[in-house]
């Protein structure tokens, strides 16, 4: 799976982008594990109404599917144009 | 239609796009909205972070709607990223119809939906301090209206 | 506010109108208008005739109005008179504030008002034919959403 | 009174802009004395659905009021923008 972050989620998690090893599961189980890899992801996923989710480039909410293949992104609201 | 969607550090001449767009005589109404850096006491920087890939697809996505809804000739959307001052664009929308109507609408969702949908961040740099700019609830509200 | 309103035979650099209103940073949207000929099988030529003086008075007029209406930073209008081949721009609206929708809400006003009240008239040339154009019931009825 | 004529009316009537000599009374009464004067004046004038009319550089109705020293202009419904 390759995981994406942005703006202050990046900043925060400390990279832009990694790979893992991941069973299927949805984005609520994905982040829970997250949190537990280190104070960096706690701190980043630690308010979940500030964290947005794209699946494959698409926005997606929390109960959203993942597999192996998939590209998941997090962010914060957007705030373009 | 002609669609033009680009996301690039560069400005761009807004005449140039217009003619782009219109110059061929087959569209009698043209709606541009351009979005500025807005100069504040201590600001000195935005600097606009995205998601690449994804922003053009979103923004496409939003461009399919708009034609669906409305009868339109052409769509540019510039987005610039990377550092900007103050007084600078930050953003082209521009819309070519038969129907001056149609162009402004078209011109309004896309603007409503690119601040809400489209993977931009904007960071300002004031004096040493960096910080984040927050999402606007007034966008989500602006942006509800088109909803059917 | 800024206001700049223009009776010209020349065309008009878009880019450059929309830099004057908005490079200083005071405004942060920009929403613009151009009306286009549009291209038809056999008109070679539109020609626009004015009053002068009463045009600009009178734009001038519509232009207070949408400053009531709505918190604006710039308004710049440039029309173009004398003849005019299919693809070349007629008229530029283009309205800067710190608040999109009323740059764009001033923006459709202000051309709605314009094809109704500011005293312009269409000459159409088609082979050696010429005949004036018809005012439309619907830019009445356009006119007509803003009076409260 | 100084009189401007506009588009097809100006057309019809022959010229663009003329001085007259008239008493004051209003808009409807003056496109009356036109008429009289000659059948370009009538044909311009056949149809008064058609005419629109600005004293002074303002758009006004037929029952505006004029006098000598105002600035009437004759003219069809705009087609700017």
């Amino acid at each position: 799976m390759t995981l994406l972050y942005f703006a202050w989620v990046r900043q925060k998690v400390g990279k832009g982008e990694e790979q893992m090893a991941l069973p299927a599961g949805d984005i609520a189980g994905l982040i829970a594990h997250l949190k537990s890899l280190g104070p960096n992801y706690a701190e980043a996923f630690a308010d979940l109404s500030r964290i947005r989710v794209a699946v494959n480039q698409h926005h997606a909410g929390l109960d959203a599917k993942v597999g192996a293949n998939d590209e998941v992104a997090f962010f914060p609201p957007v705030t373009g144009g | 239609m002609k669609i033009s969607i680009r996301i690039q550090r560069e400005d761009f001449d807004l005449n140039r796009e217009v003619t782009m767009l219109a110059g061929d005589g087959e569209s009698g109404a043209v709606a541009s909205f351009t979005g500025h850096v807005r100069k504040e006491e201590d600001l000195s920087t935005l600097t606009l972070e995205h998601y690449p890939h994804m922003t053009e697809a979103e923004i496409a996505r939003l461009v399919g709607e708009a034609g669906i809804r409305w009868e339109l000739t052409g769509v540019t959307i510039v987005h610039r990223v990377g550092p900007l001052k103050p007084g600078e664009r930050i953003v082209l929308v521009a819309i070519a119809s038969q129907h001056r109507h149609a162009a402004f609408a078209a011109c309004e969702f896309l603007m409503d939906y690119l601040k809400t949908h489209a993977p931009f961040w904007k960071e300002e740099t004031r004096g040493s301090e960096h910080h984040w700019v927050e999402h606007r609830a007034s966008d989500d509200e602006a942006a509800k209206r088109w909803q059917k």
